[in-house]
């Protein structure tokens, strides 16, 4: 007997030595789960500094550190906020890094590292006054060159050459001439061609000022921190949790109660549900559904805003079938919108087409449009217009994955077109495979017919439609392609006026709807599941992660 | 009580689910063994014998059980008489290896392959004395020398699988005696190993009988071993002794008919050509014996009688029993 | 045995040899690729091709193999393309993780399965035995994240008890690791326990039967001397075979477990950089599975030789 | 065959074995008649998502509002062709490989077993990756997936078993009376075989059953709208709270076809192991 037990030890042991080797630092980042690479970076949300209501008990700093306890349910890539897109990431940057200016819940401007900002009659050059005082975390001062640093490591053209940043497109930085240091606190961005929308890019995480010391000591911002924002990165467990600190010197540093925020990954709803529930985590997101349940505890509440990301079914140009075009209004007109709402999102989404209502004026209203209202009898007549019927329908191959919303709208939506002869051949596709299909959905090699994406159309048209349906968009990967749309987009792009711009986006409306090449199906809302311990926070499509007026109740 | 060992009315059960009755493998044994006694029990393979001594050590295998009314009383060293039938554990324990030891036919199997030989014999020091280590290995290797195993302080520290058949049962024989037990069960001791070994093993146990004034039961099927060991004989036949005698008596005065074909039915030197005599039919199994004499349809001589009822074990000569009609007088009539 | 040991450690080689090619080529033959997840929606053509160059993708197969596994000897795994970290050190952070896990519910399956088996296989047939093949089974029939769901919810609606999250390590704060391992280890524990139990239960049933067991008795042991030194010895093997590949497949990180829980753990890891076609991360970590794989299968056969005397290796 | 007929009748005396017999006799005709037996199709949505048991949709309906006892009637058809089969691929070619490597020792021995440490060593999920994308989603990647990696656990118990089995003296003595190597495989050896390979097979397949829903939880198992438990268990994940039917009846289902195959493992194991008599 005493054989076996020391036996049994020895292997306890082996086990345990082989744990214990390679003792690491925790600060070591991790590969992330699958990348949004479809719900493209909201260029809206950027912190927002109007004036909140002053909270009216100034709670005084109880013993413990109020720490933020957030439940994340998906792993950030890493934090450099001109390359990264993923939800995950884009949680955690805002905290650590700010921009020039920020947007409003109405959508206007307002200063944040910048004092004041004047544009140039004819449009082509902008005066930024920086805000003076302002340090970086590694305790240099902000100023000019630092902005100027920040936008040409955009651009490529710092000594690092092309990052890879999306804020390198014509979309948005792409047309920035050069940039001026007039003075220590003045900085002059002169364009190559008038952008209406540069300061509303100005406000998206990819015009983050950085600083130039730390770029250049670790080569990237994936794990280092270079930013000026109200907390700082502590420490980053792979995988696990990620926790920020309160930034002392912070320039508006007595506005903040927070003393940090840690975000724990725990990937499993049910979990995070329970989580809530019993107040291990202050605030998360869930499902639909899941939030139904949330709302009846009473020690939760549900803060939800309506999101620019849009559900949608993009048709495979190339697919011969689908080049008729009456097939594909026909599949138009067969979807019920409301069905799909009620049953993916429990009601709480709102239908739409390639434009959100959530863009405001920017979405021509979809009562304009017959192709919205659905009609199962007309588009059966169009379906057996263009030879289809019983004994010969029309089956596709259907991408869905990355996202349960996507996965349940292809179930759903192949129930609905049954009656009109098409059926579905889904195929859930896990997330990196997902991503190569799309950049192909436009091409044969895709091997699908047809794909259910679901795409953030941002707060202005020119990334909602330029991005998506010009020719060269680099998001516009359902092989659509229209001259009169191209020349409209450049149009709109190179006129300040709103109004006429807003002319020119409804016509381009009108083309990509009547061409049904991709069919929006639903807008959906964005949930938070808050404790009631945490005060002074309110997510809205502009700014959903600001937490600068927040503090924890015990 | 003059008797080693007492063994009345003892009977063995095969349950058979609650309802059934449990089938009686063995029924009605009378045995009594005395001290320094060399009794043999012969019969055919399946007739009860081994479990009947598996009985006296307590040892049947699941599912089997000791019929109610049996007994096995038995006198220990020190004089005292023990009821074996529903002993307690712990004091059974105490008696087997100690008092009654017993040894097996398949001497390959019948050590643990995972302890030396040492280990092994120790083992059974350990259970009956508080002797320290050291004695004990001097007790153990003492103990093979006496049972004649060459190279003994080596063989201590091979493994079962090192050894021999012979030599593992001479492992057991000395597992067996080491604690010098007053009665010692030999369960077909030698039927596993070749002739040239099996004399070796019987003279031995002859040789040490001597020495360790231990009485011996010899359970074989083979007359030869019985002629050669035993003093007194019992003959078992489907679960009933149906003959007990001195071995001259068994051997020149047979009075049951199955003993008579069991000796018929050897070969001899002398009936070499002849055509050998097989008793005909089969032994009944278990479950039907027919109420009369479980030998009636084999027995050459049947009456009537016989098939009806089952003949009662009779001392027809001092000594001398027999369970059959033929002997018990009146009960003939004039053939 | 000793070079029966370094026999087989240099059969280790071919095997992990083989390992590496295969995942290798598994790699390059699964769609997707990492460049498109990392550049997202906005890749333009000549910025792949920088990124491809810059991880040396572009490069004939056979090159980068090399590269790679001349690598992997000198204890340098490459980074991860996704984050840049060097990988060794990454996966043996997780491997504390997994390792403790697997251990922690390795032992709660021991206590829980090898006394039962015995009790099952000694009272055979009673209620005992009964209600411990329906307790084995039951182990063997749920699904893990059905039962792990199950649990998380009860608690946290009965007590109001939620595991505490950000994975501490033992070395740092025992009580809070063993408070947040404590639950998945029962439930893994649980789940593995049911085959053990029932290979002890049948190994034990057969050796009880064997002739050494009557000779032991009948030398005057008690029926506990019987069953644990000598027929539990005995029934060993089978369940140590299991027990071997059990531990194996543990160490290799239970995803499912790591999920629910939130354990930083291997499995979690290695699925985490499939999904973003990882590469070197995803051949870093099969390799260390698969090495610790065939170093238990080395300590499990090198215990035949420690357990079995008639197994020996010399 | 003689056998096979033999061990039918020994196994129906057993209670327990007959319940397991006609359960499980009982869980194929369910799967096989599915169309009559199931009120709906298991895609069609009959009634609002997520609605409580009720009585013309008996376990509820799921978050699309499809009919749960339906789907799990055709699920019962998957899951047991998956089961079923992986573990035939998985046992056949097991038993084969363990048989020659055990019997042959020395070099083939080394060999084989060190192609299956490979196959052993790889983690599962990756393996299963891999096959699902040689071969494409769905029923077939799914089968082989589980099947290949079952092999090496099934080598390993049966090369165990012929190991153990070679020492025994009858297996010698067969061998030492110059019977044909695969005679003494098939007669002598694969009895011994039998006991652990059959618990090893209900375990097996208690696992491909298992296997199949992890693996359609990482979206790579049989794809949507078509059913099967395994696929619905992890579906019904996210909704364990208000829909807790959507998880309950699947599992019930699962745990007591795996009850049945793990019983009836057990009273085979009985009944085939010649030792085991009394």
């Amino acid at each position: 007997m005493k054989k076996l037990l020391s036996l049994m030890l020895a292997v306890m042991m082996i086990a345990s030595v082989l744990a214990g080797c390679g003792k690491t630092t925790t600060t070591e980042p991790e590969a992330s789960t699958a990348p949004e690479a479809s719900t493209a970076p909201e260029a809206s949300t950027a912190p927002e500094a109007s004036t909140a209501p002053e909270a009216s008990t100034e709670p005084e700093a109880p013993a413990e550190p109020m720490i933020l306890r957030w439940g994340a349910d998906s792993e950030p890539t890493g934090f450099d906020p001109h390359t990264v897109s993923e939800e995950a990431s884009l949680r955690v940057i805002p905290q650590l890094y700010e921009t020039l200016l920020g947007q409003d819940e109405n959508l206007n401007y307002y200063g944040e590292l910048a004092e004041s900002w004047e544009v140039a009659p004819d449009g082509l050059s902008y005066t930024i006054k920086l805000r003076e005082g302002v340090k970086f975390h590694s305790g240099n001062e902000m100023d000019a060159e630092a902005v100027k640093y920040s936008f040409e490591r955009v651009l490529g053209r710092t000594e690092a050459g092309d990052i890879g940043a999306f804020g390198s497109k014509a979309t948005y930085f792409g047309n920035i001439d050069t940039i001026e240091v007039v003075d220590k606190y003045t900085v002059k961005f002169n364009l190559t061609t008038v952008t209406s929308v540069f300061l509303s890019n100005l406000c998206s995480n990819y015009g983050a000022i950085v600083d130039p010391a730390v770029v250049k000591e670790n080569g990237d911002l994936m794990r280092a921190d270079g930013g000026t924002g109200p907390f700082k990165l502590d420490e980053w467990m792979p995988n696990n949790y990620v926790s920020v600190v309160k930034f002392e010197e912070y320039w508006d540093a007595d506005r903040v109660k927070l003393d940090g925020i840690t975000y724990y990954l725990v990937g499993d709803e049910a979990a995070r549900l329970a989580a809530l529930r019993t107040g291990e985590v202050h605030i998360s997101t869930l499902s639909a559904s899941n939030v139904q349940a949330a709302a009846k505890e009473e020690n939760l509440t549900v803060a939800s805003y309506q999101t620019s990301n849009y559900i949608a079914i993009g048709l495979n140009a190339s697919t011969p079938a689908l080049q008729d075009k009456n097939v594909r209004q026909a599949i138009c007109y067969a979807i019920d919108r409301q069905n799909v709402i009620d049953i993916v999102f429990s009601g709480e989404a709102i239908p739409t087409h390639i434009i959100p209502p959530s863009t405001g004026h920017w979405s021509v209203p979809l009562e304009k449009y017959d192709l919205y209202t659905t009609n199962v009898e007309k588009a059966k007549q169009m379906m057996e217009a263009a030879g289809y019927n019983e004994n010969n329908r029309l089956t596709l191959k259907v991408a869905a994955g990355l996202l349960d919303s996507i996965r349940q709208t292809a179930v759903v939506v192949d129930q609905q077109l049954d009656p009109i002869y098409v059926d579905f051949e889904i195929v859930n596709l896990e997330s990196g495979e997902y991503v190569d299909v799309w950049y192909k959905m436009g091409t044969p090699e895709a091997g699908f017919d047809a794909m259910v994406v679901q795409d953030g159309s941002g707060t202005d048209p020119n990334r909602g439609i330029g991005m998506f349906f010009t020719t060269d968009g680099s998001a516009s990967v359902f092989g659509f392609s229209n001259a009169r749309v191209d020349e409209l987009c450049e149009l709109a792009l190179a006129t300040a006026d709103e109004p006429t711009r807003e002319a020119y986006y409804n016509e381009c409306q009108d083309i990509i709807i009547d061409d049904a090449g991709k069919i929006g199906v639903a807008s959906p809302m964005a949930y938070f599941v808050i404790s009631k311990d945490l005060q002074g926070f309110v997510p809205t499509l502009a700014d959903s992660s600001n937490y600068r007026d927040a503090w924890l109740e015990n | 009580m003059d008797h080693l060992l007492e063994i009345r009315n003892l009977s063995i059960d095969l349950p058979r689910g609650k309802k059934l009755p449990p089938i009686k493998l063995v029924e009605g044994i009378d045995l009594d063994i005395n001290k320094k006694q060399n009794f043999g029990v012969v019969g055919e393979s399946g007739c009860g014998k081994s479990i009947t001594c598996n009985a006296i050590m307590g040892l049947l295998s699941y599912p089997l059980k000791v019929g109610k009314g049996s007994s096995i009383r038995f006198q220990n060293s020190n004089g005292k008489e023990q009821e074996i039938v529903g002993m307690a554990p712990q004091e059974l324990c105490k008696i087997r290896g100690n008092e009654i030891s017993m040894i097996f036919q398949e001497p390959m199997t019948a050590l643990d392959p995972m302890y030396t030989i040492e280990q092994q014999i120790n083992e059974a020091l350990s259970f009956h004395t508080n002797l320290t280590k050291a004695e004990m290995h001097d007790a153990s290797l003492e103990m093979l020398k006496k049972v004649k195993i060459p190279r003994a302080e080596e063989i201590l520290r091979d493994y079962p699988h090192h050894l021999s058949g012979g030599m593992l049962q001479r492992v057991m024989i000395a597992i067996a005696l080491i604690n010098n037990p007053r009665l010692l069960i030999a369960d077909e001791p030698t039927t596993a190993l070749d002739v040239t070994i099996q004399a070796q093993i019987l003279d031995l146990m002859n040789e040490l009988r001597e020495s360790y004034d231990t009485s011996v039961i010899m359970i074989t099927h083979d007359l030869g071993v019985i002629a050669e060991t035993c003093e007194h004989v019992a003959v078992f036949y489907a679960g009933q002794v149906v003959e007990e005698a001195s071995v001259v008596d068994i051997f020149h005065h047979t009075a049951h008919p199955y003993t008579e074909g069991l000796l018929r039915s050897v070969t001899s030197l002398g009936n070499a050509k002849k055509e050998l005599y097989t008793i005909k039919g089969m032994v009944p199994s278990a479950g039907n014996f027919s109420t009369g004499c479980r030998f009636a349809d084999r027995c050459d001589r049947c009456m009537d009688k016989c098939k009806t009822e089952c003949p009662p074990l009779v001392e027809i000569e001092t000594g001398h029993k027999c369970r059959c009609w033929l002997h018990i007088d009146g009960a003939v009539e004039e053939a | 045995m000793r070079n029966y040991i370094i026999r087989r450690i240099i059969q280790l080689l071919p095997v992990l040899f083989g390992i590496s090619v295969l995942i290798f080529a598994v790699m390059k033959m699964i769609p997707g690729d990492v460049i498109s997840g990392i550049l997202g929606i906005e890749a333009t053509e000549e910025l792949r091709h920088q990124l491809e160059v810059k991880f040396g993708l572009d490069r004939p197969y056979i090159v980068q193999y090399l590269d790679w596994i001349s690598g992997v000897f000198i204890g340098d795994f490459g980074e991860s393309i996704r984050t840049g970290n060097p990988i060794l050190p990454d996966i043996m952070q997780r491997m504390r993780v997994t390792a403790e896990l697997a251990i922690l519910s390795a032992v709660i399956s021991w206590i829980i399965a090898i006394p039962l088996g015995i009790v099952a296989a000694v009272k055979r047939n009673t209620w005992v035995d009964r209600f411990v093949r329906v307790f084995a089974l039951l182990g063997v029939s749920v699904p893990g994240f059905a039962t792990c769901i199950c649990v998380i919810l009860a608690l946290s609606l009965m007590f109001n008890y939620y595991s505490p999250l950000g994975f501490v390590f033992f070395v740092d704060d025992p009580m809070l690791n063993l408070e947040m391992i404590i639950l998945p280890a029962l439930i893994n524990g649980f789940s593995i326990s049911g085959s053990v139990m029932r290979m002890t239960r049948s190994s034990m049933l057969e050796v009880l039967r064997q002739d050494f067991i009557k000779t032991v008795r009948a030398k005057g042991a008690s029926e506990k001397v019987a069953i644990f030194k000598h027929a539990f010895r005995n029934a060993m093997i089978p369940v140590v075979t299991l027990i071997g590949m059990q531990i194996g497949s543990l160490l290799g990180g239970g995803v499912i477990m790591e999920q629910i829980f939130s354990l930083p753990g291997l499995g979690q890891l290695a699925v985490t950089a499939i999904n973003q076609r990882d590469y070197p991360v995803v051949q870093g970590c099969t390799l260390v599975i698969a090495f610790i794989f065939v170093i238990v299968n080395l300590i499990t056969d090198l215990l035949y030789a420690f357990i079995d005397p008639r197994i020996s290796y010399n | 065959m003689r056998r096979f007929g033999q061990t039918i009748k020994d196994l129906w005396r057993d209670p327990m074995a007959r319940v397991c017999i006609v359960g499980i006799f009982l869980i194929i005709l369910t799967a096989v008649l599915a169309p009559v037996i199931a009120p709906y199709q298991p895609d069609h949505m009959i009634a609002a998502p997520k609605s409580a048991p009720a009585k013309d949709y008996l376990f509820g309906t799921d978050n699309y509002g499809r009919d749960v006892f339906s789907r799990v009637i055709y699920g019962a058809r998957v899951s047991l062709w998956v089961g079923l089969i992986a573990v035939g691929i998985g046992a056949g070619a097991g038993y084969v490989v363990g048989m020659i490597a055990g019997y042959f020792e020395g070099w083939t021995d080394t060999v084989i077993m060190r192609i299956m440490d490979i196959l052993f060593a790889f983690p599962s999920i990756l393996l299963a990756i891999l096959i699902s994308t040689v071969l494409g989603r769905g029923l077939g990647a799914t089968m082989v997936a589980i099947g290949i990696v079952n092999i090496p656990v099934f080598a390993r118990t049966v090369r165990a078993s012929v190991i153990a089995a070679k020492g025994l003296e009858y297996v010698k003595n067969a061998q030492s009376v110059g019977v044909k190597t695969v005679y003494v495989l098939i007669r002598h050896i694969s009895p011994n075989v039998i006991a652990p390979f059959t618990v090893q097979s209900t375990l097996a397949l208690s696992g491909a059953i298992l296997t199949e829903a992890a693996m359609s939880f990482l979206g790579l198992g049989i794809q949507p709208p078509d059913p099967s438990w395994g696929s619905m268990l992890s579906e019904a994940r996210a909704f364990m709270e208000q829909a807790p039917w959507m998880v309950i009846f699947p599992t019930i289902f699962i745990v007591i076809t795996i009850l049945l195959f793990n019983v009836l493992g057990d009273s085979l194991r009985d009944v085939l192991d010649p030792k085991l008599k009394l």
